[in-house]
Parts: structure tokens; C-alpha cells; sequence
């Protein structure tokens, strides 16, 4: 299954601006075309997870899962937070930052499984995209509460009032867009799509290619260019996404979800954001130091995901069914 | 000849992130305006870094604001505790401006 | 029918935008995306006009609704003018700046009714493009010819000349746009369009929601920032469209347009300008204020046109036959 | 050591359609040349504004200009009655250049 | 057959954005928007290259076509070196500067004729991609040697090392993207494509259309804009091309490539370098005027290989056949 | 009121393709760090140039660096003899810092 993977044009492409990067190549992406790539990308899966909701209807599956997203989400920050605390050897503020990474979710890596999956026949139901929006914000406030106390009011700043950071969390640019694209699918429904398809049912594959081309290159510049990784935390950002998809998979498969839906339902507690949970951290606990939060979650913790996590938490599902 | 005075230029090379917190204090010391000019890329002690990144967190901007001697004070008077935290690096210099007192 | 819009997902999107920026969410599409949209959504209507005039052939349809289009561009903002002045109580040169911008056009607005209209059964000719194109820049010299003797002249600094004004004009970036690429349509014709017709076709509607999304956002916090907005100035922001979509469907309809391209006129002259008009306005009038033009343009009457008038002014036409 | 003399530094943030008024000023009192920086963002007394706005009519840049003492003030004269009407910040400070000459 | 070129809209968005920058239009594409068309573009013959590769298999030609491609990147610096000193009156870095941008080639100039030339039924081999990206470097090596000795080291900036520069060029964006691309195809093959071909097949001929507009605009500002364009450096812009076009027509056919790959090297070697090569002569040779290179080979040699060049040049091949 | 010292501000326009080779330089004088800014046009004696150029070849860019006195003496030193050639535009300013020790 590894091997199929491989030889899809989609990991192909992470894989070259990975070695592109890591040979100190120029090749770049220019910003605005990585942030119009993944804008279209959650217009477009927002929009299918919508169109499909509308087919299916809702169901007892969608709330389950719902819950187990919810409950992933705002749960493990916590053995995170510990581990990287005892075994990472973090400071209290990092290791919160980093932690709020891990229980958040990445939209790529969900794209990609998505793809990965459906590929060979496992298709996951529309509704888990919706989950995927409803994971990414959770975690947050988890880390934020990790961190309660630890952290010493600076000086004349006013603290961040809490109402203010749940504004932020909830009108969160990507949650606005996935959510409001799938509800837009759920109110448009099969044929108001089709006049749109074209554009985001056709074009969907070939531009994850590029994007994923472009994440290669950012992950493994990332991963040059940092110099706060020590050996344990190097581990720990391979062994937390397999013990958080661990997680995933037996709560899925626990709350009987379909083989594909509890795989992606495995993806996302194994993955961790670096768009939303950076941008939120860097504003609510600015003394945490970026350069391990996004070395980790984007460095190493999510070429290991596209590459490896993927297959390894879908064969996890298909062994404890 | 036109009258000139003298007023400071502030120049906050800052994570983009961060850049409503120093705002905020902008807005409390009352400085009439700032500007945000993009900056490309840059290093220093954490290592070098690009713009053309998709997570955002690590980019930076330079925030500008042209201010009072006694403004500018306030100002630099609010930042100074959350120099080191923030990562911050702020600069000071005079130029001359005209019809000083809008600022 | 109102409803029937409000379940489009080129709508949605823009309403999307709308909502995203009011609940002040960090959602945003980098400029240079914007851009790209804007000039492929010209390219792609360009062409496709510039294809239907080939197969059609020239008119006497064709030449009235030129005339008509010239006609309403320069003749729309004299009454404005006087409407802001006195009503509105705007100074004469903003009023003069305001004026040009309620003659001239929005190519986005055009775009979404031709697409409404057509899922209608009310397919406007293919030459209206032609007459967008012809509209956008007469209500300018209009505007400026109101503002004659009214504008002090600024010294040391020379008056811009005539001609220099009217080659800015005429050299509009999205004038020779949509003109270039008619004038490509047809003499390429249908054949010549098939190489290059997935792009420029099939995309097209997914494009435009992305773009609404974006424009949908800009509207709103162009609405939210601006502190200009009198009541009477808001009043006018819709009423002059309304005023002017009746002047449009009128003329169209006497002119003896089919349905379509009578209800295209009207959306016509019933739009508002928000990107040539603006930036000529900033070079040739730069006293007056910003502030003012973009938020009734954009902020006001763009939103209004987009939402409810495409569907009244459609409505006026087909009341009128 | 390097000889270096002492400059202007002309520096105004203006909304970017109107950059060409300026510049045929600066060609009119004879700068050598001029240098237009991205500005992101704003804020003032008209309120705030980003640049990703598809009207492009509200986006702002700064024109840097280096020349010489007489020159500077030449410009500055010329700028000085359209300052308010065209909503221009414009700074003057000292800086050191190595071959002055030139500017 | 001009005519055929002349009415083909991916050449009329050329000529349409030409067009507009010399009567001062304001019309411009963003930097990001152009950026993302090329990488999109040389994905696009990259992965169709390696796949047609993957089909065909490995042949004697393609070893030949390697060779000859590999040559005349190398050599046709040389000639090109000697006219433009002796005849273009230049300094010796600023020759040896341009000769190196004229062996070396130019991807659009690549995707426009092997449209061009399809859409006559004188299709190029797949590998011609594979061979084009061989092209790219040589020349920058072969006009670095043509300057060894007349560049006086400037005092404090140590020498570029070869081995450093050797990097540069192996590691270029273009290189890397079209080479990876190409492997990609490969790999993938006719099955694995299909799930990304709507994407980079379907929009094609589209996209080319809008970059070219994009080109047409950067080549008439630029040529503009030079200043140091001297008759005798015209003259050479064209001639260069010719000379080199009839070079690689000849050794295409002597080595008994097929019409449609002989015409195309020929186009390859008549081509010159707008991208990989200025940055790298930039950084190289500082000295070198940029304002010569980039006038020569983007506003002479670029407009009058895609306008008639291509056409030139497949004619060529026909005569000697 | 918080203590302030002077250090130089060193602001250089330069063709972004040249800017590593700058870099270099900053980084063998042993200054702090430096930041790119992006400039989108620009002109002098070579006419005017956009940053919108599929080449890149042409873009410039600003690079600023903060040092001490000393640094930035010894960074124009090794600047000057490349700045005819590499066509740089150099100026260095004053600025006061708070914590001046860092650069
Ligand atoms: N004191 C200031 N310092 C720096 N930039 C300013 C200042 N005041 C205004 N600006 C800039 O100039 C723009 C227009 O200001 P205003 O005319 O006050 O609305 C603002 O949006 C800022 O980008
Ligand atoms: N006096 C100046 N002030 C600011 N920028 C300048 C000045 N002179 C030149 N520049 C910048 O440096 C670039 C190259 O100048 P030049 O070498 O004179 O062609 C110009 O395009 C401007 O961006
Ligand atoms: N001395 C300096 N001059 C100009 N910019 C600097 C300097 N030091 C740091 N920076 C900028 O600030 C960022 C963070 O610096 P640091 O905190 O040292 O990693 C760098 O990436 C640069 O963009
Ligand atoms: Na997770
Ligand atoms: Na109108
Ligand atoms: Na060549």
C-alpha cells in the first residue's frame, strides 16, 4: 500500500518540493498562489462534504462522530502537553503552543487521505469534513487552558479577555470558509452545483498536486531552517501523531463508523494544524517560540502523515475491525 | 521656505501576527496613523526565514509611525517590557516634517 | 425569483464574503488572486462575446444598444450630480467624483446578472459585452466636465491636459481587456475558440464564485470602515440605481432589445463602477474624497444590485414589454 | 574609511494612484531617482485600510527619495500646497552617502 | 501558414498584450498571478512529457536528441560571443552575458510552438521536454568560461566558486520543476495521470493564452524601457535566432529526428533565456548591464520568435527534408 | 523613561538577485540580522522599472540592517568598492535602540 501510494502523482509532487527544498534549490511558490490554492481547496471540499450531506441527510454516524471529533479535539492537548513537558522537555508555554497543535487538525493532510482513500475504494462519508472544521478550533482553547497560570502577565499588556479569543477561534478564516462552503453544498445541493462543478469537482486533483508541491518545499525549509529540534522532540513528533491516530481509529471504529470514515476520523486526531493554531498561538502566548511549534507540526510531523501516517492509520482501522 | 519640526520616526520590525497588540498601544498613547510595510524576508539570531510561506505565523512586517518626541515616548515607554517576549526590534530616529502639529 | 437567486451558489459565496467580513473574520483572498480572477472573468467574457458576434453578425440591434450605452454612461451622471449636491449635500467635487462612478459600470455585477439571466432563459446578446465595454469610461469625462471651474486649481501644480486624461481613458487596462479580447472572439470565431474554450468556459461559473467570495468581502468591510456614510448618502445609494435600471430597461426596451439584453441594459446603467472610475477619479479630482465614493459604490450600491436589483431590474423589463 | 557626506532622506506615504504627480515633480526638480515601497496596511485619522482590495483606489505606498540638501528642499516646496488636498505624510532626515555627487 | 499563427488566440492574447504596453495601457497581470501560470505550465509539460516517454520508451533518438540538445547549449555561445563583440560593439562581460542567454532557451517560446506545431500535425516527441531542460544550463557555463580572465575580480567579494555556481545551476527552479514533473509522468503513466489530467490537460491552451498576454505586456515594457539597445545589437536580436534556428533545423535532421522534434530543437536553439539565465548572470557577473540582456532577448528575440520565428523555423526543417 | 542608545541604521537598494551576496557581507562583519524589504518600482538613471516582471531579473529590493557604529563601518568598507558596479544605493542613518548591546 505504501508502494501505491508512492506512485501517486499527488505524494510524487510533496516528495519533489520536499528534495527540492532539501537541496537548497530556488524554487518557490509565490505566497499568493499557496493562499489561493488552499482557499479553492476548502471552497471545494466544503462544498462536496455539503452536497453530500444533503443526499444522505443527517444521520445518528454524523452526531457520533461529531462528539468523537469534538472530544478529540479538546482531549488530546492533554497527554501531549505532559509528554512534552517530561519527555520533550519543553517550558510550560511551548509545550502548551505545541500541544494545541497537535489536537487541531490540517486540512491538507485530511485532503490528501481523502484522495489516498477514496483511491482505494474507501471513500469517507461527506459529513467528516464538516467534523475536520468542527476539530480545528477546540484544541485551542485546550492549549490556552494548559496554560492557565503558567504564564506571567507581561507588564502593561492587558491580558487577551477570553470572549475576544473565542471570536478569534470561532470567525477563524479557514472555519468560516469550510463551514460556510458546506453549507452553501447542503443549500445548492447536487444540481445547484452543477453549474460550478467544472471548476471544483474537475480541477481538484492536478491542484493538490501543486499544492502539495508547495507544502513540500515549506515543510522541508521549515525543517533546514530550524534549530530548536532535539532528539526527543523529534520523536515525539512521530510518536504523538501515531498514538493520537491510534485514538482516532478505535474511537471511530468504537462509535461504528465505516472503515473510510474512521480512517479519516484516525487522520485527523494524528494530525496537527499549522495555519490555524500557529496564527492563534503567536497572538494569545507570544513568548511560546514558533520555531518549535511549526518545526514539529510542519517540519517533521506532517511530511511523516502524507507520506507514511496515512496507509499506517488506515491499515490500523482495517486491523481493528 | 517652508517651516519644518522635528518629530520621531518609529520603526518596529515585528511577527505580522503581532502587529493589532503594538496597534493597540499605538491607538492608547494616541499617535494619529501608522503604516505596515512588507517585508520579504530577513534573518537574525533564530536563522533566516521567507515570506512565501503558507502557515503565515512566521512572517514579519515592519510597522512605521511618525510621532511627537513626548508621543513616541509614551510609546516606546509601552513596548519596551514586551521587547524580548515578542521578539521585537524598534528603532527611533528624527526627520523633519510639515505642519507638525497634526501629529 | 429572489428566491430562486438566493440559492445560487454565485451568490451564496458573495453572501458568504459578506457575512465573513461583518463578523470581522480573518478570512482573506490575497490581492494578487483577486486580480487574476478579474482579468480571467474579462478574458473568458471578452471572448465569449467577441465568439457570438462572429456567428450572429453585426445588427441594427447592436448599433442601437451602442448608442444607448453611450448615451446612458454620459447622460446618468448629470442628474446624480445634481441628486448628491442638493439631496445628498455633498461638496461639488466629490459629488462630480461620485457622479462618474454611478454612470460608468461594474464588470462584476454585469457578470453575475448575465449568469442569473441566463439561468433564466433570458440569455442576453453577445454584443452586450461590447457595450459594458463602451460604458465604462464616457460618465468619467462626464464627471469631470461637471466638475469644470468648480475645482480650484492647485498651485505649482499644471492642470492635468485633456488629451493626457482621455488616453487614460481609452488605455484602461480593463477596457483594453474586454475589448482586446472580443475583438480575439471574433476572429477566432467558434473553431478557433475550441482549443482554448475548457479554460475560458468551463471554469467559468467556479471562478465567479470565488471572486463573489472575494468581492462579497471587500464590500463588506469597505461598509464597516467607512465613516463618510450620511443617511441621505445611503438613501441615494440605492435609490440611483433603481432610478437609473428604470432610465436602462426603458431605453432598452424602446430600442426594441430582446428581453435579456434590455434586462442587461438596465443592469447597466443601474451599476456603479468600483475600479476605473476610482482610480482615474484619484488622479484627476485628488480633493475629493475617497471615503465617499468607494463606500456608496461598493459598499452600497454593489451589495443592493447584486442581492435584490438583477432580479428587479429584470422584473422592470419584463413589466415594460 | 570610507569619505561619505551628508543627504536627504525624502519619505512620503502616499495613496498609490497618485504616485505619478509626485514623480514628475521629483523629475522636475531633478532627483536622480526615486523608489516605491509596498505598504500592507494603515491606519489614520480616515480609519483603517488594508491593501487586498480589489479597487486598488484606497492602496497606499511609501516614495523614497536620497538627495541632496537643495534638492530636497525643492521638492518639498512644490509638495508643500497639495500636501493636504492629496493627503500626503512626507518626512525629511539625514542620512550618510558614499559618493555624494551623484544625488 | 504566418496567417494560421496570426489568428490563433493564444498568439492574439501575445499580440493583444504588446499591443497594450506600448500605447501605455495600464493594463498588468500580478507578479504572483504570472509566477503561478509558469510553474503551472512547465508542471503541465513536464508530466506529459514522462508520460508519452513512458509509452514510447527509450530510443536511439532520444540519446541523439540528449547529445545535440546537450551542444548546441553548449557551443552556440561562441559564435554568438564573437558577433556581439565585434559586431554589437560590447564589452566583454556584457557579451558574454548575452551569449549565454542565447544558447540557452526559453520555455514559453518551447509551449507556444509545440502548440503551434501540433495543431499542423508536425507533433513534437514527448522527450523534446526532457531535452529542453537539458538546455537550460549549459550556456550559463559556456558563457562563464568565454569570461574567465576578462572579468577583473572585484576587491573584498571572493570569486564565486565553480562549485557553487555548478549548484546554482543544477538546482534551478525550472530545472528541478521540469525534470521532476517529467519523472513524475513517468511514473505515473497514462493511469496514473488520469485523476490530475483535467487539470493539466483541459486548461492548457487557456492558461497559455493568459501568460502570454502576461509576456506580451513584460516584452514591449521592456523594450520600452531599454535604453541600450543600439541598431547593430537589433540587428543581432534577430539574426542571432535565425542563425541559431538554422543550426539546430540542420543537426535535427541529421540526426534523423522527426519533423515535428527537429522542428522544435530548432526553436530550442533559436530560443533565448529570460528567466533562469538574467538571475543567474545577475548574480555572476554583476558588471553585465542587465538593461542589454533582458532588452535583447525578451523585447526583440522573444516577440519575433513567437510572431514569426516558429513558423520560420518549421519551414526551415521542411526545406532540408 | 527607558534608556536609549545610538546605533546606525544602514538601509541598501539593491537588485534582489544580488542580495545574498550582501548578506554575506553582513554576516562576516558579524551583524545581528537584516531584513528585506519589497520595493514595487522604482527609477534612476537606467529609467523606470516595475516589480511585476516574470524575469525577477530586474526587482530590487531594500535591505536593512541595524549595527553599532563600529559594524557599520566595517560593512560600508566592504560595500564601497562593489557599489559602482553592483549599482547599490547605500545610506546610513541614526537611530536610537533600547538594549544597544544586542547589535
Ligand atoms: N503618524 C503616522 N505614521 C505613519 N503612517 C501614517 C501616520 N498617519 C497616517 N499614516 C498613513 O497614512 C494613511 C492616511 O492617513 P490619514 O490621512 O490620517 O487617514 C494611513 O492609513 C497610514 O497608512
Ligand atoms: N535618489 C534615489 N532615491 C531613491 N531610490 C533611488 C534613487 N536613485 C536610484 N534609486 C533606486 O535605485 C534604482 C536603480 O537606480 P539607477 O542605478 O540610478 O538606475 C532605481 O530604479 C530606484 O529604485
Ligand atoms: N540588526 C537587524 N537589522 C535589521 N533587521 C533585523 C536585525 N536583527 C533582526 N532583524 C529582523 O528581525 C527578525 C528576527 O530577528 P531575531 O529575533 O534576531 O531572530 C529577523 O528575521 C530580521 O527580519
Ligand atoms: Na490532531
Ligand atoms: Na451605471
Ligand atoms: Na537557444
Amino acid at each position: 500500500m505504501i508502494v501505491d501510494t508512492l506512485t501517486s502523482p499527488i505524494i510524487l509532487f510533496f516528495v519533489l518540493g520536499f528534495f527540492a527544498a532539501l537541496i537548497k534549490s530556488d524554487l518557490s511558490i509565490p505566497e499568493a498562489f499557496g493562499k489561493a490554492m488552499s482557499i479553492y481547496l476548502m471552497a471545494a471540499i466544503g462544498l462536496k462534504g455539503g452536497i453530500e450531506v444533503a443526499e444522505a441527510g443527517f444521520s445518528v454516524q454524523l452526531a457520533w462522530a461529531a462528539l468523537a471529533g469534538l472530544g478529540l479535539s479538546f482531549l488530546l492537548p492533554v497527554p501531549a502537553y505532559f509528554l512534552l513537558v517530561r519527555f520533550g522537555g519543553l517550558k510550560p508555554v511551548d509545550a502548551g503552543a505545541v500541544a494545541a497543535h497537535y489536537g487541531s487538525v490540517s486540512v491538507v493532510t485530511f485532503v490528501t487521505a481523502q484522495e489516498i482513500l477514496t483511491g482505494r475504494g474507501l471513500e469517507p462519508a461527506g459529513y467528516m469534513v464538516a467534523i475536520m472544521a468542527l476539530m480545528e478550533t477546540p484544541a485551542i482553547i485546550s492549549g490556552l487552558l494548559l496554560l492557565q497560570g503558567k504564564k506571567a502577565p507581561t507588564p502593561g499588556v492587558p491580558k487577551q479577555s477570553t470572549t475576544k479569543l473565542l471570536h478569534e477561534v470561532f470567525s477563524n478564516g479557514s472555519v468560516i470558509l469550510l463551514v460556510g462552503a458546506f453549507l452553501i453544498g447542503m443549500v445548492a445541493g447536487k444540481d445547484g452545483f452543477a453549474p460550478v462543478k467544472p471548476l471544483f469537482d474537475t480541477g481538484f486533483r492536478g491542484v493538490l498536486c501543486l499544492f502539495l508541491l508547495d507544502m513540500g518545499l515549506v515543510a522541508a525549509r521549515r525543517l533546514i531552517q530550524s534549530r530548536k529540534l532535539t532528539l526527543p522532540l523529534i520523536v515525539l513528533a512521530i510518536a504523538m501523531p501515531v498514538m493520537n491516530g491510534m485514538i482516532g481509529a478505535a474511537l471511530g471504529v468504537a462509535i461504528g463508523l465505516d472503515p473510510g470514515s474512521a480512517a479519516i476520523l484516525a487522520v485527523l486526531a494524528a494530525s496537527a494544524s499549522y495555519i490555524a493554531v500557529p496564527a492563534a498561538m503567536r497572538l494569545a502566548v507570544p513568548e511560546a517560540d514558533p520555531g518549535v511549534y511549526l518545526s514539529m507540526s510542519l517540519g517533521i510531523t506532517f511530511p511523516f502523515n502524507i507520506i507514511f501516517g496515512i496507509t499506517i492509520y488506515a491499515a490500523m482501522v482495517q486491523m481493528m475491525l | 521656505m517652508v517651516d519644518t519640526v522635528i518629530r520621531k520616526r518609529i520603526e518596529i520590525v515585528i511577527d505580522t501576527p503581532l502587529i493589532p497588540i503594538i496597534i493597540n498601544m499605538i491607538k492608547a498613547v494616541d499617535i494619529s496613523g501608522w503604516s505596515v510595510i512588507h517585508v520579504d524576508s530577513g534573518g537574525g539570531r533564530d536563522g533566516e526565514w521567507q515570506h512565501d510561506d503558507v502557515t503565515g505565523a512566521a512572517a514579519k512586517s515592519i510597522l512605521l509611525a511618525i510621532a511627537s518626541d513626548e508621543k513616541a515616548q509614551a510609546l516606546v515607554d509601552r513596548i519596551e517590557p514586551i521587547l524580548e517576549t515578542h521578539r521585537l526590534l524598534l528603532t527611533v530616529g528624527n526627520v523633519q516634517v510639515i505642519r507638525g502639529d497634526k501629529f
